[in-house]
């Protein structure tokens, strides 16, 4: 299948934008005390959420986890009041309650990111269950990790899924770590997409570097749940470039490891397989480069001068 | 008024809701095709009235089910869930506690959760620790959770349709025994709103705070007193949270002394809760000390003597209210 | 592979054994206070229980779940003991505070029943565990219905057995039903065995009614385990003749669906394939039916005449 | 006496127990290989001293990882399992809860299960509500298990070595930021008995009860109320079950006056138990109103002013202690 220019250039957009993102932030969370908690970052895994949340439409949902940000964005998050939730400002999508880990974009039909490994399965299930209830045109993705597979609920819900035949994709973005217990040291499994049988539900393993193969596997999928078929587990074969954290000293995972896989490149990889395509000119993609930039400073300009909120803030929104 | 056991009540609360708002739908374990034949449980009949889209038996998953219910409730659904017994709580109390109770907070008050947890409650059918551990007080520690325990049939019908109609999760503790115990319900739309205590019983000289289950057991023992001249005042709380103090303290104030009587066991009950609001707001009007009247710390046991030690009795409120007046 | 005949005698007399036993309860259960809380039988199903313990050593340990009866027999369990504690009497194996759904006999290596549905399987894995640390012979088997395999804790806890590759069976009794929910209305897989490929570990079928076929899995799967090769999935097919406990009036078990699996009588089976092979004359059949009936009339005899216990021994045990 | 920050204390405490007895392993996520490269950490350098036998890390499974104990334990050896963050007790609540508490009890005192959670818990680190909300009354509501949520580094280590030589399951919660807090902690054989709470300031006018980080914000309130002539007396629980009664009402009998100091939330904490207590025994030397200092009744929020605004601070608590007096 030959992937329309336009969404070539949109993938390519949000993969530079997911990466200068987080490039930021990685230099942001060194300065002391600019952002509060962890920092969790996809650098490098970023065609596994732009390239399934391309292939999505404004009616589909996401349920995302702790390693978010190319999901959001893609998705249509404002990069403004994602960095300023990450900052803890009042400004923020959530007006500082969730910090980077619990983005909440309800608005662009990213309604949960949970922070509780393998949550996010059952949620979906839900989402997904409510899309059906009222036949509704949309879908309902969920993305975990490697690590997140071995939680009784993913379980769980891959078989009420498959038993109710939900709209619902479950991806699997294997970055071959999960903290620091590589794939090997979680599961005796090399495929996770083959627990999929186990359920009757298709499984594939998709080359997660590159958004385009993501892109189209996630269409296949997309049309299957659509149409009534149920749901489908894609896993994603990535990396994770940085530690599980940014204060994680990436102490287990090989150097040389680490070297093959930023070889890899996926925003690399797409921005040469445009330009082999002859999508865009050299010079329109210096003009991308500096939208992506400005969206970035824009965002961190606009979290610097945003206000905290004020403490008794915290009271509030608990009940409706 | 029509006389209903509390299944029946419940059941009722259930059909009238559900065809009110088709987006009310039913979840669980046997919530449709159930191992049970008997038209006094909360769920019978339900799938031959509302059919398979709205009656939905799930995979022994306790999980998934309390996770459905918050996904679809995000969505503006109102799932109704049953959790069949309340130790299994535990296995749904991830995505209640951690997201049922907190994503409305997470997204900064932009989505709500209005879902109901059912779960079957209480002791005294013999099946031991593992199907009898009333839980109620973990759920009253978790804010963005409303809390809701019934002792009466009608109570247990306008609650229902309260929770039902609520915009936040609610966890419905039902006490099986109750299921079978009969009462005046009102037909149709009868409302009890969330977070108002009931006096069931006026009294002049003590205040016994109770719920679910346990009412009966207050009532026995204030008519036993009543002969003696002990004048007994009965508040029923039916809801745990939000915690009705107004109530609380109102009687505490008029008879100036206080027992706590619950079925879960003793420490970190809520009792404790109910204990330190008097102590904090009404502390110059108490006369005497508090009373807890309480299951012991031990796990429910099967044995039919060693169950009834377990279960509190009127005997042992009678003590104590004897003990502090 | 030939079964030797001291193995064929005893497993058809704890086929006979755990069906007078339950037939005892069925009938005992009727009587108006006798018998407290619910009454779980495995009758029809007896060939898995019996079947498998009969292929394991005395250090051997299971995990059993809510439906024990035969398991608990096979391994060595006093009848008088189970059904004093089924009466709740004191001189039961738990004392009365277990009643028929925990019964508890660490002494015959039968230490937990867990009536929470897949709670077994992770206890399992570490009392497996504890078998590998200290190096010991025994292994553990845990016993799970169909329904308990969409538990997310069955999941977690086959992953890491295998993962450890611990010495440990999983021993999914599958009698088509969890409570009401027919196979299909809880999951949309034919064959739960087929759940061991998730986890690199072998799964295996067999008829459940069979007690020889399970017996011979059984035997592989501990060498398995024993040798250190890890873990197994077996499934045994097979069918609950009563409803889910005896106040299920089985509405919803088709008549002749229960009639189909009557007819194939895991005891009867037994029995024709001793007298078929000649290892059992006539008379002594009838002696071992009488040794039976004599050993399930003294356990209730014994359970009838014991006391309750006084309740403040409801205080007692909690803490060590 | 060397002076260690808690977490050097609670590897201390393992390295003895481990050295000590074969019986003793580890497991959990990360416990071996970790994402952390800080020796503040109680389970920092313990893989390589014990190799993989002895500290296991886990796939990210709580259920699975909670039940390996309790099986394990069963068996006996001596489980020490650790659960990520409090919040994830509730995933690990089922096995804890259902089994490890329970399963002694339903063997008629046949088995044993000594095995200890170790459970990080804690807010003030900017993660928001999913990874801090301490649950501590939740186990304390659960008769069969032990609780301990320890203040100082000694503490943490005396009170690990005998939870680790208890044969009951125990609950073992470690506040995270106390982990760099330094103190002074004896050498060896030092072990802090399971059930004692501790005078950690003796006092005339007021006893504050309280456990756990929030010692350090009871100590700075006493230090300033001490310029004004208040004496403020602080007894550290140490253990919530067994509870330390006899302390806390030797406390209250002299003081007259009952402050109760946590960071969980509110409605439901284990500060109900403390004031319920003291309520039934010590009525008679009150001589003011219970006041409870706790977080509020929110999920713990992110953002680094909300996040302050929920942990309860000395202000607060000085606030609360001009108001009985
Ligand atoms: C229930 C639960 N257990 C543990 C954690 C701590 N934790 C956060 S991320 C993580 C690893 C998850 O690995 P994986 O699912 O592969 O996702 P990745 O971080 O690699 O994207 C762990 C253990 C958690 N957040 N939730
Ligand atoms: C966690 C949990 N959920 C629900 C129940 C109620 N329950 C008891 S047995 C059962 C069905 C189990 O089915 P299966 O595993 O197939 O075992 P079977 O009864 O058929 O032997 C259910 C739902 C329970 N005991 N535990
Ligand atoms: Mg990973
Ligand atoms: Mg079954």
């Amino acid at each position: 299948m030959t992937i329309p220019k336009d969404k070539m250039l949109e993938m390519l957009h949000f993969l530079m934008l997911s990466r200068r993102f987080e490039e930021a932030l990685t230099d942001l969370c060194r300065i002391e005390g600019k952002i509060p908690g962890m920092m969790i970052l996809c650098t490098g895994q970023e065609a596994v959420g732009v390239g399934m949340v391309a292939a999505l439409r404004p009616e589909d949902v996401i349920i995302t986890n702790h390693r978010s940000h190319a999901h959001l964005l893609t998705k249509g998050a404002d990069p403004k009041v994602l960095m300023a939730e990450i900052y803890g400002k009042r400004t923020g999508c959530n007006k500082g309650k969730s910090g980077t880990l619990h983005l909440a974009l309800p608005e662009i039909g990213a309604p949960c990111t949970s922070t509780v490994v393998g949550a996010g399965p059952p949620i979906a299930v839900g989402r997904a269950f409510a899309q059906q209830y009222r036949n509704e045109p949309g879908i309902t993705v969920c993305f975990v990790g490697d690590g997140a597979t071995g939680e009784g609920s993913f379980h769980e819900a891959l078989n009420l899924a498959s038993l109710w035949r939900l709209p619902v994709i479950f991806v699997c973005e294997n970055n071959r770590y999960a903290g620091a217990q590589r794939q090997e040291e979680h599961t005796r499994i090399e495929n996770i997409a083959d627990r999929a049988a186990g359920y009757r539900m298709p499984g594939v393993v998709v080359d997660g570097n590159d958004a385009m193969s993501v892109y189209t596997t996630a269409l296949d999928a997309r049309a299957r749940a659509a149409a009534g078929e149920g749901p489908t587990l894609i896993e994603c074969k990535t990396y994770r470039w940085r530690g599980h954290g940014e204060s994680d000293p990436q102490l287990y995972q090989p150097k040389e490891e680490i070297a093959a896989w930023r070889a890899l490149c996926p925003v690399a990889r797409m921005r040469d397989a445009v330009r082999a395509r002859g999508l865009i000119s050299a010079e329109d993609l210096k003009a991308m480069e500096a939208r992506v930039e400005t969206l970035v400073q824009e965002a961190i300009r606009f979290a610097e001068e945003s206000p905290y909120p004020e403490p008794h803030e915290a009271l509030e929104d608990v009940y409706a | 008024m029509p006389q209903l056991t509390m299944g029946q009540a419940l059941n009722q609360a259930l059909k009238e809701e559900m065809t009110r708002d088709d987006t009310v739908f039913l979840a669980g374990e046997g919530v449709g095709v159930s191992i049970h034949d008997n038209p006094m449980l909360p769920t019978a009949g339900l799938l031959k009235d509302f059919g398979p889209r709205r009656v939905r038996d799930t995979p022994v998953s306790e999980a998934a089910i309390a996770g459905l219910a918050v996904g679809a409730a995000e969505a503006g659904l109102k799932p109704v869930v049953e959790i069949m017994f309340n130790p299994f709580f535990t296995l749904a109390s991830d995505m209640i506690v951690n997201h049922a109770a907190k994503l409305r907070y997470l997204s900064g008050g932009k989505s709500t959760f209005p879902l109901v947890v059912r779960i079957k409650s209480g002791a005294g059918f013999g099946a031991g620790c593992q199907h009898s551990h009333n839980l109620e007080a973990w759920a009253a520690h978790c804010p963005g959770l409303k809390v809701i325990m019934p002792a009466t049939a009608a109570d247990a019908k306008g609650l229902l349709k309260s929770a039902i109609r609520d915009p936040n999760p609610v966890v419905f503790f039902e006490d099986m025994m109750l299921y079978f115990a009969p009462g005046p319900v009102p037909e149709g739309e009868h409302l009890v709103p969330i977070g108002q205590a009931d006096v069931k019983r006026p009294g002049r000289d003590v205040t016994v705070v109770t719920w679910s289950r346990m009412l009966g057991v207050a009532f026995k023992a204030a008519e036993q007193l009543a002969g003696e001249g002990i004048d007994v005042e009965i508040l029923d709380l039916r809801t745990l949270v939000p915690l009705d103090r107004a109530a609380i303290l109102a009687s505490v104030r008029k008879t100036g002394r206080l027992v706590v009587l619950h079925e879960a066991t003793r420490t970190g009950g809520f009792a404790g809760e109910v204990a330190a609001v008097v102590m904090e707001q009404a502390f110059e009007s108490l006369k005497a000390p508090l009373r807890r009247v309480t299951g012991p710390d031990i796990p429910v046991p099967a044995s039919p003597p060693l169950e009834r030690f377990y279960i509190p009795d009127a005997e042992q409120l009678v003590k104590a209210i004897r003990g502090i007046l």
